[in-house]
């Protein structure tokens, strides 16, 4: 890819967050050198809507979000939500927006304070805020912790070590929604969870959404998850955006070949899926802090040509809501065929 | 290599502001020091007393004067009284020195000697006998203070059975067998709560590693017992224990003053004690010096081991 | 090849006694590769360390293991270090904590050949070369000096496949081989797996809980849940014809890439019960939407019913009349069942 | 909403018998440890009501140095016919009363510098653990006969009274401690900073201090009071040595390490003297490592369990 652009982004107007060429990078050690997370990438989600960031690791989708939430700060690019430039805002100002702005983080038990009781942590953004009365906020925790599935009777003075991993997550949500947020970042909500759970918590969030009108980023690296709650998708490879589109469109017709090739590469429970007549992709993610030139793809690309390392593609549109950063995308329909050996970096 | 200039950069940086410190802190003795060097002299001595000490100058011009000598190898003399020639402080270190130094030595090797085969063996057989017997046991010596346990030792060993002489130090150069005998209980003191501390901290990251994955592994290979604890659990867990030894150093000094001054030997921790007694602030700060010197040389071997231990060091 | 008979493994702790494996029964033949399925906590990869004799002190195993027809079920240490290596060895899950972290890779490749083999130093690094070709690192050479911390995920699992392939055993146990990596590299490390199993001719247990890792790949399948196995099938038929409540609501619990986005999925209720105090009858009956009274009170055994080699413990099981007519009653009269409807 | 599931199973959360059993589970030794440093409190405390010989002056009407269980000396008693429990009850008083100051105010400041060290971190954390590790540098013993002599020097013709005195002694030794316990909590507050409950409470708009207070502070106080026990036995150690050197509270007035160096010279003449508060002071060092460990050990089951 991946490439750059912000030819996906739509009208101003209808967005509840528009991020525009989000730059995030770290110093590595005392060397001088820094890790390329996030380079360039733009965003932007609609009210109501579930945006869906996936990617293998390593491809800044984590990054994203948290740069998203301003922890920490951005290095560069901008980031409106409601009106305003939130990556320019600083303490209390910044401070602020955090009740609009929520989080969900990934792993379910180091999220949570093992010291302080549900109630307490379900409570953390009222109390800080002050929102509403005492007997208000004892509601509200009341009110969230029977829509999570809790008996707030029972449960409000246990502490996380008495939950399980998806209860813990459960606990998670309700803090996240408690402050009445616009937005909410779920970086990677199921990835430590068993399937079994994994569904009870993704049908939780989408009651959630419904119940309490939010809208999500979802970060995850199962396409098929991704797929499951998503209303559009963004396809991230190694710091960069490679496709953007509806999922059902994406999925079926993915035009980028990192796209093709995540897709193919997934284990589909079936066995009349040869995995041997699918197409696997050779080497491994490069460093992304010597990132290759031109499309960061292209080390491993079966499509790349001579211009894939001296030009860096832009997004550009290839159906109707779907955008793909490729010098030579596929075709609808096409299949991705390529042996894996001679792309081993 | 630059990483052997940053380290050395850091030692530099380090003795120079413990000594500083040191400075400071020799500075804020209360009491007129010149009053206590020289408690009859008239006003014009104690005059030049303070100019010759210097103390008519700030602390920071006499601690630059200070460094520059020692750091050209001149430590001072000590001050004996107006217009009197003071004792080298370094024939003073060089005389007491290598005596604290020997003790530590036989400290630490013989430490490491009993604690590592002690600390595998009780890790790999965690929960015996052997294992719950040495676990009280170190309990019990970790909690005898150095001057208790040096008073039982020349009380019984020394007193009552006489095997060993009850004070003085004997030099290698003067008999070998009167040399061991005469470090024999200043070593045993220092010995025996080291001894529980490294064996039970090498214990405890042994149990740690052998239960990683990698040990299985090791284990499904077909491994014998014997190779695994040896070859691929002892060097992953040595890391603290090495972290320790090296930060121990300070512990052992404060060790080496109670067994020099219950055993009466002229060491580097009897030297200190006397100079701060007798305010040579020029000596305090020598000796502060040195000690720190030591103190940052030992942890530097022991970071140098440490990456030789641990790939991973080597590289970040 | 391997015989597994009635195999229990159980650990103390605080809490009491964990029975983390509470009667597995299996046969493995050369060549074949049987896909272990569930979700954490289930058994499955305390199974593999009890077939290998790999279990920590705390843990006490019965039953019968046998390995070409040799018993090597029993308490003896030091005869299983001959088979540990050179007749079965075993892929551990994450590599990052299953390499030494101090030890040169070449050295961990060699050292089981040395100590196995008796083979010269020189040999022995000429085969560790070989190996590492083999499993696809480039460069060998150069990766042989190295530490496992300057490899990736991919290479690393790689290495650790040489090292278990090295002394040329005959049963390879690969304990969730790809829950560490990515997508595009699980995919080449299972078909690195498939490759080196179908040339060396090797039987091999893959353990995972993503039933999507073992539809193409394994011959059989069995289905564990709460230390037992619940159902054991072909691969084929297991999924044309999945009998077993549990292996219906695992399958139906993934989202699929075929499903529209938005379609709701069925969720297993609750979670697997405690192992330490099972409850009494179907351990899975707490959760299943086909429970009946008689499940919550006699435990079903593990047996075949219809097709030959499928085998299952259920009472109502799906696709049958019984089945249908248990869903019927419970989808009628709200209430006896928990969880997912 | 009606499809989340119920939340009936069976959770492993500990009942009210099984938290009861954590307790009782603290084992005999754990027992004793807090018997024994209880009775040491009470002698601390009551030293001055308990009906005891005069400590400081002998009475010469005493045969001076009779043995142990002598009768009216159960502890015989010194050269200067100074009853030794007596010495050893006052001692108590004055050993533990440094230990507790000094451990009290190492703690309070080593453990608010490591708290903001470990939470703050970046250049400002970095540069209060080098100065931590530049004074752990100095061997320990040496710096507090270094404060004493600065903060209450011996040479002054009239000597400084017991509670100033034992006031110099405690700062000196908690001056000491500061930096052990700092890098203790500053090492737990970094690794509990980089939770993701940490940036949980970030992302809900708390304030640093809040933070600080409500999230790391909880977290990192076992180990601090684990330390802190830890660091207990260590002053008691050091008072001993300080003694050694004179530099204790002044003699004639007793406490264990004074009472130990006033016969170091002199073990053989009446051992009684030294080893009575010699195992006075092994015991309640015991008593406390052992607690201290038990702390740590709770602490680090809580950890796992969850």
């Amino acid at each position: 890819m991946a490439g750059s652009g912000t030819a996906h982004l739509r009208d101003a107007n209808e967005v509840l967050l528009r991020v525009e060429n989000l730059l995030v990078e770290f110093p590595v050690g005392r060397s001088g050198l820094k890790v390329n997370a996030v380079t360039n990438i733009s965003l932007d989600v609609k009210p109501g809507e579930t945006l869906g960031l996936v990617g293998e690791s390593g491809c800044g989708k984590s990054t994203t979000g948290k740069a998203i939430m301003q922890l920490p700060k951005p290095t560069g690019g901008s980031v409106m939500f409601e009106g305003r430039d939130i990556a320019k805002l600083q303490g209390e100002e910044l401070r602020a927006i955090r009740t609009r702005l929520q989080m969900i983080f990934q792993d379910p038990i180091s999220s949570l304070n093992p010291r302080r009781k549900v109630e307490d942590i379900i409570a953390e953004g009222l109390n800080i805020w002050k929102i509403g009365t005492p007997e208000q906020r004892e509601a509200k925790v009341n009110e969230l912790m029977e829509a999570i599935g809790f008996d707030p009777a029972v449960q409000r003075g246990k502490r996380p070590h008495q939950f399980s991993g998806g209860q813990c997550q459960r606990i998670s949500i309700a803090r996240a929604v408690a402050t009445d947020p616009k937005l909410i970042i779920c970086d990677e909500p199921v990835s430590a969870l068993d399937v079994s759970v994994q569904a009870q918590i993704l049908n939780l969030l989408e009651d959630m959404k419904a119940r309490y009108g939010l809208t999500l980023i979802f970060i995850a690296h199962d396409l098929a998850v991704v797929k499951n709650i998503s209303d559009r998708v963004v396809v991230m490879y190694l710091g960069k955006i490679c496709e953007v589109g509806g999922p059902d469109e994406l999925y079926a017709n993915p035009r980028h070949p990192y796209t093709a090739a995540l897709l193919s590469a997934i284990p589909v429970p079936d066995p009349s899926v040869k995995p041997s007549e699918r197409m696997t992709l050779g080497g491994e993610i490069p460093s992304p802090v010597t990132p290759p030139s031109g499309c960061r793809f292209r080390t491993r690309c079966p499509r790349a040509e001579a211009l894939c390392a001296e030009q860096e593609p832009q997004i550009h549109q290839v159906g109707a809501d779907h955008f793909v950063a490729c010098h030579f995308p596929l075709e609808a329909g096409e299949t991705l065929t390529a042996s894996s050996e001679s792309f081993t970096v | 290599m630059t990483w052997l200039l940053r380290r050395v950069a850091q030692l530099v940086v380090v003795v120079l502001v413990v000594t500083f410190f040191a400075a400071i802190l020799t500075s804020l003795l209360p009491g007129d020091p010149v009053k206590t060097i020289a408690p009859f002299a008239t006003p014009q001595d104690r005059a030049r007393i303070s100019e010759e000490l210097g103390l008519d100058k700030n602390v920071i011009s006499r601690y630059v004067d200070w460094a520059g000598n020692f750091f050209t190898g001149d430590m001072g003399t000590t001050y004996a009284g107006a217009g009197l020639q003071g004792d080298s402080i370094s024939a003073r270190v060089r005389e007491s020195l290598p005596t604290s130094l020997t003790i530590v030595f036989y400290v630490q090797f013989l430490t490491l000697l009993i604690a590592l085969p002690l600390g595998v063996f009780s890790a790999y057989r965690q929960g015996s006998l052997f294992d719950r017997g040495g676990n009280g046991m170190a309990f019990a010596l970790v909690a005898l203070p150095t001057f208790v346990l040096a008073a039982l030792l020349k009380f019984w060993l020394g007193l009552k059975l006489d095997w060993f002489p009850t004070q003085g130090y004997t030099k290698i150069g003067d008999g070998i067998g009167n040399h061991f005998k005469s470090v024999a209980m200043p070593v045993m003191t220092l010995m025996v709560g080291q001894i529980a501390i490294y064996s039970r901290l090498l214990r405890s990251d042994m149990i740690s590693t052998l239960q990683e994955d990698y040990i299985l592994m090791a284990k499904a290979k077909g491994i014998p017992s014997r190779r695994i604890l040896w070859r691929h659990a002892l060097r992953p867990s040595s890391l603290t224990l090495l972290t320790v030894a090296g930060l121990n150093i300070g512990a052992l000094v404060s060790g080496a003053l109670i067994v020099e001054r219950i055993f009466k030997i002229d060491g580097i921790g009897g030297l200190i004690y006397t100079a701060v007694g007798q305010r040579q602030y020029i000596a305090i700060q020598s000796y502060v010096a040195v000690i720190a010197i030591l103190y940052v040389v030992i942890n530097f071997l022991v970071d140098m081991l440490y990456s030789v231990l641990d790939p991973r060091i080597r590289n970040v | 090849m391997l015989e597994v008979k009635d195999v229990r493994t159980s650990f103390k702790t605080d809490r009491g006694l964990v029975k983390a494996v509470d009667g597995v029964s299996f046969t493995l033949e050369r060549g074949e590769t049987l896909g272990v399925v569930g979700e954490s906590g289930c058994g499955k990869s305390v199974l593999s360390k009890t077939i290998m004799g790999l279990l920590p002190s705390n843990a006490s195993r019965s039953g019968s293991i046998k390995f070409e027809g040799q018993e090597i079920g029993g308490p003896s240490i030091k005869h299983m270090r001959d088979f540990w290596g050179t007749q079965m060895s075993m892929v551990f899950q994450d590599p990052m904590t299953a390499l030494n972290p101090v030890m040169k890779v070449g050295k961990q490749i060699t050292e089981s050949l040395r100590h196995h083999l008796d083979v010269s130093r020189e040999f022995a690094n000429e085969t560790a070369l070989q190996l590492l070709s083999s499993v696809g690192i480039p460069e060998p050479e150069r990766r042989l000096k190295q530490y496992a911390f300057e490899m990736s995920g991919g290479m690393r699992q790689r290495v650790m496949i040489a090292i278990a392939l090295a002394c040329g055993p005959k049963m390879l146990f690969a304990d969730e081989p790809t829950t560490a990596l990515d997508v595009t590299v699980q995919a080449q490390i299972l078909d690195l797996l498939e490759a080196q199993q179908a040339e060396r001719f090797m039987a091999m247990i893959l353990v995972t809980h993503d039933l999507g890792v073992v539809a193409g790949r394994a011959d059989n399948i069995m289905v564990m849940y709460a230390g037992q196995s619940i159902e054991m099938a072909p691969t084929r038929t297991l999924f044309s014809q999945m009998r077993h409540p549990y292996t219906e609501a695992l399958l139906k619990s993934i989202p699929k890439l075929n499903q529209a986005s938005h379609t709701r999925l069925d969720a297993i209720g609750g979670r697997p019960p405690d192992l330490v105090n099972p409850p009494v009858g179907c351990r899975f009956a707490p959760r299943c939407p086909y429970a009946q009274a008689k499940c919550h009170q006699e435990a079903p055994p593990l047996m075949v019913h219809d097709t030959p080699g499928h085998e299952y413990a259920c009472w109502f099981p799906v696709g049958t009349p019984q089945g249908a007519e248990a869903l019927a009653k419970n989808q009628g009269s709200i209430g006896t069942a928990v969880g997912g409807q | 909403m009606s499809e989340v599931a119920p939340m009936t199973e069976a959770s492993p959360e500990p009942t009210q018998e099984e938290e009861e059993a954590t307790k009782r589970g603290l084992g005999i030794a754990a027992w004793l440890a807090i018997g024994w440093l209880g009775c040491m409190v009470f002698l601390a405390v009551s030293a001055s009501f308990l009906p005891l010989d005069d400590p400081i002056n002998g009475s010469i009407r005493e045969t001076p140095g009779v043995s142990y269980f002598t009768e009216g000396h159960i502890f015989g008693n010194d050269l200067l016919g100074r009853d030794t429990l007596a010495r050893v009850v006052v001692g108590t008083s004055t050993s533990l009363s440094i230990a507790a100051l000094s451990i009290g105010f190492g703690t309070l400041i080593g453990g608010f510098v490591g708290l903001v060290a470990g939470y703050v971190g970046g250049r400002i954390g970095t540069a209060l653990s080098a100065m931590f590790d530049i004074l752990l540098a100095f061997p320990p013993l040496l710096l507090a006969l270094t404060l004493v002599s600065v903060l209450s020097p011996v040479t002054e013709t009239d000597p400084p009274s017991r509670i100033k005195r034992m006031l110099v002694v405690a700062l000196a030794v908690g001056l000491v401690s500061i930096p052990i316990l700092a890098r203790i909590t500053r090492a737990n507050a970094l690794s509990w900073s980089q939770r993701e409950f940490v940036m949980a409470a970030k992302s809900q708009g708390a304030k640093p201090f809040r933070i600080m207070l409500r999230e790391v502070l909880p977290n990192v106080v076992p180990a601090m009071l684990s330390v802190a026990l830890l660091g207990l036995a260590s002053v008691i150690i050091v008072e001993g040595g300080l003694a050694l050197f004179g530099l204790s509270i002044n003699p004639p007035d007793p406490s264990w390490g004074n009472m130990v160096a006033s016969q170091v010279d002199d073990l053989g003449e009446t051992p009684h003297v030294w080893i009575v508060p010699s195992v006075f002071i092994f015991l309640s060092v015991m008593s406390l490592n052992l607690l201290g460990d038990v702390v740590r050990d709770k602490f680090a089951v809580r950890e796992a369990a969850i």
